[in-house]
């Protein structure tokens, strides 16, 4: 490894997590490339990087997702790979094809398997068919009122419409009964319509009280693939994930073992490669239905870094530059121990209203069982451009309970002064008998407000 | 001195980017630091290598590990105390003085230009964009080798307006 | 300088966001550092409770999470503008009034004292340690109640020195 | 554990080891009295403890050494406990006593075991007589010229001698023939009275090229024993150590084997309980040799506990509580990967004079496998008149090439401005090719300068 996998590779992301990549790259004596725009001269990824090239305005349209300039970037600097991160060009296919053309490797599965994975209902009939459980629904996209009573009937309600290529919850309904179907239909097709220029539906069985459940993939490209167990992401705010851990508090061993066993299947039929994460919803009976795949690096993958002992982003690298999952995890996967991570946003607590500005006073905790990933500085900025992720805050213990109090008191000793952050609604979660108990669902903060 | 003085004092501070400033006049003495240094508005701390015309791109070293280390290669101001005004190049890519090696440069130094004349090209994945000036005025200064790599918003030329 | 000045010139620092404005007129001379709070040289922000007289010590609530807290129980300066001198505890321990509960106080507030003169107990340790003045002058403030534990260095009486 | 072991406890400490000592007590839910100096007036210990008392002024010798002031602050708080954290008045016996009698419970060995372990020559007898392996070396106290050079004589030169009461390097003479004896023991004894007001002097064989290793213990006040493996803490400077490692590159599985299973006799016979640590000197053979007995928590226990899973200052806590081993550990200990710990301390890395001073400008780095201890902050002042010690920066991997890398990652991302640190020698050690063979003894600094 002295030499590094790659020569040198770009990152085409910013904040943390481009900070994140730098640091595995610097863990493997790779050199690094980072891209900013403007509003991020003085970021600590510019600064950490052994290169930096300004691609752009702050507006993400014309830097972090201008995908001629990252190119341009990536060429004038000769890097042989791209690190994508998550967010902004990730999960974008034609990038993925643009890299591979100019000969430069996308850290990340191949633009088909990501082209295939953006369409829901086509991942969905995908993981149906290697047996993955899925929700009962329509085969695929409505193409009548008529075919969507007569599901819905058969399925029994509530149910929900869903845009196929939706997303942050635009073109859904929830119906109650064959009467309101045809009428919900027509509007969630309208709203689809308007927000991704495709009116296509479908439907599938609506769970009232539903958990956030998502497994994390390792693939490498030669067919090896390993489920590193699963992630409890039910603490969230408007489908924004405010609080992940691993495990799950209620996931029983034999639907995690029954789901990854299919799941490794159906990973390895489908040519899926690098890492991934599926999601899915749990129901109150604690069954699992497949949602989606991520076909990136996720926000919440310290959780499972510190549970399985796996840096994700090296391995990341390494299975983009051909190595094999028996050689970078060096023998079989081990889950210890119990991992929560709080994403610290700048923003109101009380009412959610993103905080920017300029970070004035900060005192970052540190001490046993405790990771913070971040890009913040005493006198930086969080600019408004971008999104509000000022710190990922890890807490790993030898179980739940002693993860909840070193994360109680990391968070007693996280100091930011000169922009709010949602440090005390963070402190009111742990601090709530129903999530002690391991006793929510994705409607948890909703209660309160 | 007055506080008006001792306010221009630091608004230059702010606006040079500069970390501390200590004035002294007969008995009076005036020090201002700024606030931290990788923060600033507007000051940076990165660069682009200034790489030899060979297509081997050179890795440089980092900077010094210094939060407030002073600015590196900073864009000049679109306009500075000596009125030139400079040419930025509007895309990331690389940097062609003429339109072929056997050609003769767009421009040279001393040389008027009109608005709307090609100054040079900067090759963007494998296309040739002519970047035109938006500034009449003579060519005085030209602050990158030909083949050299160029980010968004460098300075490419230094033009005084007519 | 006068007080107006300087605190236009402390608004000046703030409103310019800079970290430290240092200013010498002849022989004045202000400097002034923005407030990151945890810091600074002399200000605290720490506390101990004020307890009531009663044997069990109630628990304080933590300051807010807030590094730039404002000073909070802070021991008053030996010397302050309107000219008391503070008599403050040498040793941590709780502090008594008088020798005895059923002995009058040592002394009372108006009252003369000259030097050697002793002002309270100190309790440390089961030992009663005799707090005799250092000053002479008027007792015109006490500043901890009967029974109260104090700290090191803390402010026990305010003497207006005749 | 919902009310905490104690009702209160008091830490008779400062810097980092304090604010470690409050994470520990924040852990198990139990309220923190902090004690300062006036010079220590805005240290995060006291700004994150539930309360604080100043005790004194910044000499030590009238705060933190100052015993009637400690006791009293706590009997002011009514605290039942108090941690005495390392270094100060942590190997008092006398303290201990104090508390004792003041009916504190002292959060360490009791005060017989502190005394019998402070006397070098005593512990050493004691470990002897359990079959901890010793130094060759003269029956305690040497009486005279004659009984030194006989004894030298037997054991083979060089010999050392060393004062029975002494640390520091003072009081300590290398013999290298018989000669020599009579005269550096004259020397060795003036040096010792004048230092430690004791003469005494004891002789025993030298190792040139020595490495130093320790071994973590953990003993319950019920005769229960772990020994939680070793140390290697053979890069120092002048006997100040400053790098930190686990497990040590070279100690033989069966020499570790071995020495555990004395120890843990010795340990449980001698009475001691609490933490503590055993160092010894290593040969250039690999054989270890007993030094002598920390009985306290030990700057460089991080290590350990990265590689353990162990809370080792929340394990001292409870069984100080009373608590047993098998109730606080919860099942066999497991060691797994490698951590490194650099202890980042505020000198100049050329000249090694100590550099206080107020930081400036702070950048700690984080992410996966890195922990970092410290009571430092931007714009927090590191005050003259104690140890320079800043941070104390931990990495852990699975194995030393993982944990190397990462603590090459940590050091180039750890920005400390307004002082000097030693971070530019942290980089050169982690550079050294002999340091990445683990090829060195506690000469390894020395011959650079």
């Amino acid at each position: 490894m002295a030499s590094g996998p790659f020569k040198k590779i770009l990152i085409a992301n910013r904040g943390e997590i481009a900070l994140r990549i730098i640091c595995a790259c610097k863990d493997l004596g790779i050199p690094t490339v980072a891209v900013y725009s403007e509003a991020d001269r003085n970021s600590l990824p510019v600064r950490f990087a052994d290169q930096a090239i300004c691609i752009g305005p702050a507006k993400s349209a014309r830097s972090y997702l201008d995908i001629p300039s990252i190119i341009s970037a990536a060429e004038i600097t000769n890097v042989d790979a791209i690190h994508p991160g998550y967010g902004f060009l990730s999960e974008n296919a034609n990038f993925a094809d643009v890299c591979r053309e100019s000969g430069i490797k996308f850290i990340g599965p191949k633009p088909e398997v990501i082209a295939a994975m953006g369409i829901k209902e086509r991942a969905r009939a995908i993981m149906k068919d290697y047996g993955v459980p899925i929700l009962p629904g329509s085969d695929g996209v409505l193409s009548s009122p008529e075919e969507a009573v007569e599901t819905a009937n058969r399925i029994g309600y509530p149910v929900i419409l869903k845009a196929s290529a939706g997303g942050g919850g635009r073109g859904m309904r929830v119906a109650n009964s064959a009467e309101e179907v045809p009428h919900l239909l027509m509007q969630a097709q309208q709203e689809a319509g308007a927000a991704f220029s495709s009116a296509d539906v479908y439907l599938e069985k609506f769970i009232g009280a539903p958990r956030h459940i998502e497994f994390q993939v390792l693939a490498d490209e030669h067919g090896n693939v390993e489920i590193l167990g699963e992630r409890e992401c039910s603490i969230q705010r408007r489908h924004q994930k405010l609080l992940e851990e691993s495990p799950s508090p209620v996931l029983r061993a034999e639907v995690r073992e029954r789901v990854s066993e299919t799941l490794r299947q159906a990973i390895r039929a489908i040519g899926y490669s690098n890492a991934g994460t599926v999601e899915f919803l749990m129901d109150e009976k604690g069954d699992l239905y497949f949602i989606e795949v991520n076909a990136r690096i996720q926000v919440e993958h310290p959780v499972t870094e510190a549970v399985t002992g796996i840096d994700l982003v090296k391995a990341q690298i390494r299975i983009a530059a051909g190595e094999t999952l028996p050689e970078i995890l060096g023998g079989p996967v081990v889950r210890s121990g119990h991992a929560i991570e709080c994403r610290i946003n700048a923003e109101n607590p009380d009412t959610f209203t993103p905080s920017p500005g300029r970070i004035t006073g900060l005192n970052l905790p540190g001490g046993v069982g405790i990771r913070v990933d971040t890009h913040a500085f005493q006198d930086g900025v969080i600019p408004p451009y971008y999104d509000s992720l000022v710190a990922k805050l890890i807490a790993h213990g030898k179980d739940r309970s002693e993860a909840i109090a070193r994360m109680k008191r990391a968070l007693d000793l996280f100091v930011v002064e000169g922009i709010h952050t949602s440090i005390p609604l963070h402190k009111r979660i742990l601090n709530d008998p129903d999530f002690v108990e391991g006793n929510f669902d994705t409607n948890f903060i909703k209660r309160w407000f | 001195m007055t506080l008006d003085e001792i306010r221009e004092l630091i608004q230059l501070a702010s606006e040079t980017g500069i970390a501390e400033l200590e004035v002294q006049r007969g008995e009076n003495r005036v020090r201002i630091r700024k606030s931290f240094g990788a923060s600033g508005g507007g000051e940076t701390n990165v660069y682009l290598p200034n790489a030899a015309p060979s297509p081997v791109q050179s890795v440089p070293q980092a900077p010094p590990p210094t939060i407030s280390a002073p600015p590196k290669a900073e864009a000049p101001a679109a306009k500075t105390p000596d009125s030139l005004i400079y040419v930025k190049s509007p895309i990331v890519g690389t940097f062609y003085e003429a339109a072929s090696p056997s050609n003769p440069p767009f421009v040279r130094i001393g040389e008027h230009v009109s608005l709307g004349k090609v100054l040079c090209i900067i090759e963007s994945m494998k296309l040739m964009n002519e970047i035109e000036t938006d500034v009449a005025g003579i060519v005085e200064t030209k602050l990158v080798q030909n083949g050299q790599p160029v980010e968004y918003g460098e300075a490419l030329f230094g033009i005084r307006p007519v």
